[in-house]
């Protein structure tokens, strides 16, 4: 039985880590100035652990192999007994552990502790049960400000804006899809009319809980021109799977023109 | 071995135990006071946090007489309540965060 | 010292008359243990169910399920469930799971049965709180289930049920109303029957010990229950009043978790001031030393029972010991894991992530002592042997992936995908339950008093073991390729290739998950046609193998056991005989 | 059997004894204790959370009566602490009929706090506070308000129950007097919770002048 249990676990094993070898299933080419540092560091941890997952593995079932309670032998200790072991745990995983943070925590920082440029594009979001919508300020640089008192889906004003009495909100762009121009860094201000919903592109390497009640700004530069997919990642509700938008990343000059069209 | 039974007997442990009693009306007293007076917030929550744990640590030491039991009782008890109670604070970044990020609406 | 509380709280009840008295509201800690695994033997299948529902809507959205649409008609119509009904299954399979199964099967059912006896006591040390302990479980189960009877249905925010879409009531959405209230009620009652059970552990284990079973004499298993009781006592006592005022949040109008300005379906809510991430820190407070509390009887079952297996002491007990106790320290600081991406600080996203990774190498030790425990062994491979070493193997394999999960940079790719899904499913889901098959494989004998067929055992073991690799291996690649979790069914462009794998991964769920009708069949059989057990089958050196199986009413038939050594004195150099029990002096070993 | 093979460690933890030298029934309640102030802990810390992050917090609390008032009522609670105290010396020194009757003002000064409690409640009420409003600022002042004092205020209920069972167990020779003591430990944890509920929520929300 442990002779089977040896080859069982043997071939689990090797199959387990063809797929991730071979890359079958992977993270799609990443489009962002950040990505590169994510990938980096998702593609050492996988380096490591993968490593060690093949090893336990394997040890385990050459253990196994050769425990068989049949044969006549005395049971053996392990030899030198556990200090090794647990020293040798304790230095190689903090040793692990301890790069991982510090590469990792550069990457985070990359994200999330670096001021957005000052020369960003700044485009709102604002997510609700099944849709997301995009604000640009329009020609006057300036958001309206929002009235959850007017927020409609009946009558299209999904902002609540007041463009009667507030000068800023007039010119306001809302479009249910993010369009942004290649190469130029972008701050993204969200939020949300209800429930938590959460921002994800995947080539974009991003993800970002939308949560009432704050404004969360995050920021990114896009480096590949092409149309993405945005997905709710966090549950909000029955309609959670449906709710997703496009993500289009153009050149600056076609941007431009786009951005005309719609504040026309 | 110091039980209860062997510290507190009679009327000298009762009369002890007006004391403290005492001593928790003054530190009351006190933190009326504080009140009273008007502080600035942080100071005051500071001081009345200071006092109310005093007050706590009175009871727990003679009305639920924790001190006349074995050390070892105090040592597991108090530690782990400690710790717990402590690593909650760690959610008030956010809450500070509410403040710096919060909805503008009006 | 006076001598009256020098001595350990004898219970002298007399043995129970009658049936209601001896099975229903009975006070003797075995038969209070067997409702435990009994009720979690139910749930666990009610949850096993709900999630072939989910499978098959996954890999075959379209096709109708003929009983479905009978058991719910509103929830599937003509058998084919709405996403609503799927989200309510998938919030159910959760909390009974994680509640009800991994919380009690392993620390209430067993521990109940075992601990007791394994510490030498009559009792557990209030044996009336811990019948109300049963009952209040039970409840709290009867009012979760109930929840699928409602007219709305269960609610569909997950076993997380994240604010604001659990507190903003029917609004928000199907079975939000009176079903997420349901649910509310359920979990806090159910926290007062850990609370109340998890003290009577702690004193049981501290107190009733017998003469000469000093700490470092303790078997692991109890170890393990008693680390995990600490746990429960500090975790469910947060849960609790974050489930009162989830409740008020209902039915009183009030906004702890609900911020200013929401707009539902076009309505301005009236409520305002609270905040989403309040919700999330209480939960995962308690909802990370959950996850321990579900692993480390596990690690103690495993532990126990692979020296019993291996023929040989494990490599280092105090080692052990000491990495559990370091693991339940830390599961305390590192619950903004959960977090990296909900908004909370980043530099307390930064800050979770250090604990977290450290966590890793006390769990990391614990395998290496197993693996050096199993080297050079004499291994006994019957079921729950098998079982034993499978669960090295799964935990392993779910603890490396947490590895990437650790790390926010990374996190931010993985996090809502379904790489975190085959990850706990592995690490806590299969992990637990392998421990739950080695307790079940290796304490029935003791329990009801007749051996399991070792044939279906083996075959049971195999199916499952290759099962839960085709199950939730695939799953970590469906995270890599950003698939995401708690979709009813995958409409988006690049999740579309990936569905072929869903097919696979829900044929294994089918397949694995008949294969525990062997298990069930072979348990059910065996309690009453099984072999008669002997006093200790497994040659095993712990208390609970020095009594008839199954034990008299009183364990120890009114004798008072002396413990002599440690446990798992298996094959000792110069040794009179090949085990050691516990409770043997060694002139009696050696005659 | 001989003594000998039992290698004794230590001596209070090596088992068969109570290591911490207290019945049971006190451990347990003990770590009942310890399990009942993290949940009026985190009631206390969701409470200070939501303060903090709203600007809006009223501080409606006039020194009198709103202040002195919570003084009074920590006065009393402070007191049955002290006759509680005295009841559970009677019971060691086996005076049944003593500890019956500072029990019962024990329980007493319990009822008392609740009416001065529920009075202020229904004052309260009256100028208008509910769970989900009140006339001055963010909601949440009613909603922790009376969430956090009804609390305390149940726990204080079940424990003049409890105190009561005891007593009457106790005077009619059922329970013993450690059974007395655990109750009092529940009593002065009650009083103890008073006091960080009484500056928490009252004395940081007086409004003076």
């Amino acid at each position: 039985m442990g002779k089977l249990f040896a080859v069982v676990m043997v071939i689990i094993t090797v199959v387990s880590a063809y797929f991730v070898i071979a890359h079958t299933w992977w993270m799609p080419v990443d489009i962002s100035v950040h990505g590169p540092g994510v990938d980096h560091q998702l593609e050492e941890t996988m380096l490591g652990s993968g490593i060690l997952f093949i090893l336990a593995q394997f040890v385990l079932a050459a253990f196994v192999f050769f425990g068989d309670s049949k044969s006549p032998r005395k049971v053996k200790r392990f030899p030198g007994g556990p200090v090794p072991l647990v020293v040798s745990a304790i230095v190689l995983v903090g040793i692990e552990i301890l790069g991982l943070s510090l590469v990792g925590s550069k990457v985070w920082a990359a994200i999330y502790f670096t001021p957005p440029a000052p020369d960003s594009l700044r485009v709102d979001l604002q997510a609700e049960q099944f849709a997301f919508y995009f604000r640009y300020p329009g020609p006057d640089g300036q958001f309206g400000t929002i009235h959850p008192d007017k927020i409609s889906d009946g009558n299209g004003n999904y902002y609540g804006l007041d463009p009667a009495n507030d000068v800023a909100a007039r010119d306001d762009i809302v479009v249910g899809s993010l369009t942004i121009p290649v190469d130029k860094p972008i701050l993204l201000t969200m939020h949300s009319k209800d429930m938590i919903h959460s921002f994800f592109v995947p080539e974009l390497r991003i993800q970002q809980d939308i949560v009432p009640g704050l404004d969360i700004p995050i920021h990114f530069t896009a480096t590949k021109t092409g149309k993405y997919e945005i997905v709710c990642t966090q549950l909000c509700g029955l309609g959670h799977y449906t709710m997703r938008a496009f993500l289009e990343v153009l050149p600056q000059d076609q941007f431009d023109q786009w951005l005309k069209s719609q504040s026309q | 071995m110091s039980s209860v039974a062997a510290h507190a007997h009679g009327s000298s442990g009762m009369s002890w135990f007006m004391k403290v009693w005492g001593c928790l009306l003054i530190l009351t007293a006190g933190e009326v006071f504080l009140t009273y007076e008007q502080l600035r917030l942080e100071l005051m929550l500071t001081l009345l946090m200071g006092i109310s744990i005093v007050k706590a640590a009175l009871i727990i030491a003679y009305f639920m007489h924790l001190r006349y039991e074995k050390r070892s009782l105090f040592l597991t008890l108090i530690p782990v309540l400690v710790f717990v109670l402590v690593m909650m604070v760690v959610i008030f970044p956010d809450s500070f965060r509410i403040h710096s990020l919060g909805l503008v609406t009006h | 010292m006076d001598h009256d509380s020098a001595q350990p709280a004898a219970h002298h009840h007399s043995p129970p008359q009658g049936f209601i008295w001896k099975y229903i509201f009975s006070l003797d800690h075995k038969v209070i243990g067997k409702q435990y695994y009994f009720l979690s033997l139910l749930a666990v299948v009610t949850g096993m169910i709900l999630s072939w529902l989910m499978r098959i809507h996954l890999g075959w959205g379209a096709a109708a399920i003929p009983l479905l649409s009978k058991l719910s008609p509103n929830g599937a119509p003509g058998g084919v469930m709405t996403p609503e009904y799927y989200l309510s299954l998938m919030t159910l399979h959760g909390t009974i799971m994680v509640f009800f199964v991994l919380t009690t099967a392993p620390q209430a059912g067993f521990g109940n049965y075992v601990l007791p006896i394994q510490i030498g006591a009559e009792d557990m040390a209030f044996p009336r709180l811990n019948m109300l302990s049963f009952w209040v479980t039970f409840v709290s189960f009867i009012i979760l289930v109930s929840s699928l009877f409602v007219s709305d249905g269960p609610p569909i925010s997950g076993w997380t049920a994240y604010a604001p879409l659990s507190a903003m009531g029917s609004a928000g959405g199907p079975g939000l109303g009176t079903g997420q209230i349901l649910w509310a009620a359920s979990i806090g009652t159910f926290c007062i029957g850990s609370l109340l059970g998890a003290l009577n552990f702690i004193a049981t284990t501290l107190d009733l010990r017998a003469r000469g079973m000093s700490l470092a004499r303790l078997p692991l298993t109890c170890w393990a229950w008693f680390i995990t009781a600490v746990l429960s006592l500090l975790a469910f006592a947060v849960l609790l009043p974050a489930c009162v005022l989830l409740i008020l949040d209902h039915i009183g109008g009030t906004s702890f978790f609900i911020p200013m300005g929401l707009v539902v379906s076009d309505t301005l809510q009236p409520h305002s001031g609270g905040s989403p991430l309040l919700w999330q820190h209480l939960f995962w407070f308690f909802g990370h030393p959950e996850v321990y509390i579900a692993i480390v009887p596990g690690l103690g079952i495993i532990s126990n029972v692979l020296a019993c297996t291996c023929r040989k002491p494990l490599l280092s007990y105090r080692v052990l010991v000491g990495c559990m106790i370091t693991i339940a320290f830390l599961s305390f600081t590192v619950w903004g894991h959960h977090m990296f991406l909900s908004g909370m600080s980043p530099v307390s996203g930064l800050t979770f992530s250090v604990p977290t990774l450290f966590i890793t190498i006390p769990a990391a030790i614990v395998c290496l002592i197993w693996l050096g425990s199993v080297y050079g062994a004499k291994l006994r491979l019957n079921s729950f042997g098998l079982f034993a070493i499978g669960f090295i193997s799964v935990f392993v394999t779910g603890g490396l992936s947490g590895f990437f999960l650790a790390q926010p940079a990374i996190d931010t790719y993985l996090h809502a995908g379904y790489f975190v899904v085959g990850h706990f499913h592995f690490v806590m889901g299969v992990a637990a339950i392998f421990g739950m098959f080695t307790g079940t494989y290796f304490w029935f004998p003791k329990m009801f008093g007749r051996m399991m067929n070792e044939t279906l055992g083996k075959l049971h073991f195999w199916l499952t073991f290759i099962g839960v690799y085709c199950i939730f291996m695939p799953m970590h690649y469906l995270g890599l390729a950003a698939n995401i979790r708690r979709y009813s069914a995958f409409t988006d462009d690049y999740m579309l290739p990936l569905i072929p794998v869903h097919k696979f991964i829900t044929i294994a769920a089918l397949a694995t998950g008949a294969a525990q009708l062997i298990f069930l069949f072979n348990l059910f059989w065996s309690m009453f046609k099984g072999k008669l057990a002997s006093a200790n089958p497994w040659e095993a050196t712990e208390l609970e193998w020095s009594i008839p199986s199954p034990p008299p009413w009183d364990n120890f038939g009114g004798k008072h056991p002396v413990v002599y050594r440690e446990p798992y004195q298996y094959n000792i150099e110069g040794a009179p005989a090949e085990f050691l029990p516990q409770d043997a002096p060694a002139q009696v070993i050696r005659s | 059997m001989s003594e000998s093979d039992v290698t004794m460690t230590e001596s209070t933890w090596s088992g068969g004894g109570l290591p911490y030298a207290i019945s049971s029934k006190k451990l347990g309640m003990w770590l009942f204790i310890v399990a009942d102030s993290i949940t009026f802990g985190a009631m206390l810390v969701a409470y200070a959370y939501l303060r903090v992050a709203s600007p809006d917090w009223p501080i409606p609390f006039k020194f009198t009566p709103s202040i002195v008032n919570a003084t009074i009522m920590t006065f009393v609670l402070l007191s049955s602490s002290i006759t509680m105290v005295a009841a559970v010396q009677a019971a060691q020194a086996g005076r049944i009929a003593a500890c019956v009757r500072w029990m019962a003002a024990t329980m007493f000064g319990g009822i008392l706090f609740d009416i001065l409690h529920i009075r202020e409640w229904l004052g309260l009420i009256h100028e208008g506070v509910r769970l989900f409003q009140n006339p001055w600022g963010s909601p949440l002042f009613g909603a922790s308000f009376f969430s956090l004092t009804g609390l305390h205020m149940t726990h204080v209920t079940l424990g003049v129950i409890y105190l009561g069972i005891v007593a009457t167990g106790f005077g009619r020779k059922k329970f013993s007097a450690i059974d007395v003591e655990v109750s009092g430990l529940y009593w002065h944890f009650v009083d103890l919770v008073w006091m960080f509920i009484f500056p928490l929520v009252y004395l940081i929300s007086a409004r003076i002048h």
